[in-house]
């Protein structure tokens, strides 16, 4: 499942609504991105996240289908958020739900790496005096 | 056509799109072109090569054939996630 | 934080707790292992977790320590539950929080890893006819 | 000494744990005999050497002296996680 959203989310309540009804996944690997408060040598305030929106739903699509199908993933879930969002906020929530550890190990540091070099978002972020877009790093 | 614009390249544009009804560009090559003239000051990143294009949400890196129905972005390195 | 238990636990709350005090934290990689419906070819109806308390909460302790120096995790946490839990229930949650991806990432994969080879817990796993002890595969 | 029992261990012993006041054995391999006269049903899992022994809450691979006041425990290979 592909989420892109403004608001919050509980990770509980995201994994659970999936993992319920897959009782033959014995292994959930996640990763969670959070806005940090110190970044190019500045203190960050918070940061604005632009998103070309129908084509970050496609990319993300294909990056969650190729890892699903190379993996043998049950599922697959992806939200990454977009807006404003202040120091210590999630950005990102991928996770990967297979039967043993290795699959969904592998599969969510795939689909991470895939997200910051291809999806269609942008950051910019705000600090004291100044703000400034941001380029990601591998 | 409709010309979409993302991140700092919107502060060059001043705005998020451009739709081009007459004459729009047969390539991403007369794209670039046009762009440059309509916005010098993306010249010269348009030139530097970090930009990326996408047709119909595709990234595209080479010089495609475009359609006078297609949606093309034009935007700077992505830094979600 | 090392925490072994009988009850349920909530991701979300778990990770907040944690994370709200590290606002440096960019990452957090995690993983959940859970009770699966099928194993060595029967159908599982519960499992028996049992547990050497004091070596376990020792075990953890070093791994985790061992994480946090080799990756410089902001902070790590591991919480294992013991007892009868039933098919879909959680066993377990490592977490690692660090400034940047990579290295949560690593140092969850190298917890999962110790934890299976070195914490002293125990399964038996009761299917319809039968139980049986289990011994971990890598 | 106490000498702790556990999983399928537990099992064949019947209990969780043995204390042992008078003549306490004096290292692992003394304990691996006195347990196999104890209980015979363990000597073929103690002699095909997949159980793990920890003294005091460590682990220990060699041969190790004990001390009338250790905790010793004796099990099978893991399988938590």
């Amino acid at each position: 499942m592909i989420k892109i959203q403004k608001k919050n989310f509980n990770l509980e309540k995201e994994i659970k609504n999936i993992k319920d009804n897959l009782s033959s996944v014995g292994a959930v690997s996640s990763f969670i991105g959070y806005v940090r408060d110190f970044n190019n040598n500045e203190d960050v305030k918070s940061i604005c996240l632009e998103v070309y929106y129908e084509m970050a739903i496609k990319e993300l699509a294909k990056i969650k289908n190729n890892a699903i199908k190379k993996w043998n993933l049950a599922d697959c879930l992806i939200i990454h958020r977009y807006g404003e969002l202040k120091v210590s906020e999630k950005i990102v929530l991928v996770a990967c739900f297979s039967e043993h550890r290795k699959n969904s190990f592998e599969a969510c540091k795939y689909i991470m790496d895939f997200l910051k070099k291809d999806a269609p978002f942008w950051k910019k972020e705000f600090y004291y005096k100044r703000s400034s877009w941001l380029k990601n790093t591998i | 056509m409709i010309i979409k614009y993302f991140a700092w390249i919107k502060d060059i544009t001043d705005k998020d799109y451009d739709e081009i009804k007459n004459n729009p560009p047969k390539t991403i090559n007369d794209l670039k072109k046009m762009l440059c003239e309509s916005y010098p000051d993306l010249e010269k990143h348009i030139n530097s090569d970090i930009l990326r294009y996408a047709i119909n949400m595709e990234y595209t890196s080479i010089n495609q054939k475009l359609n006078s129905k297609d949606e093309i972005a034009i935007f700077p390195p992505v830094s979600g996630g």
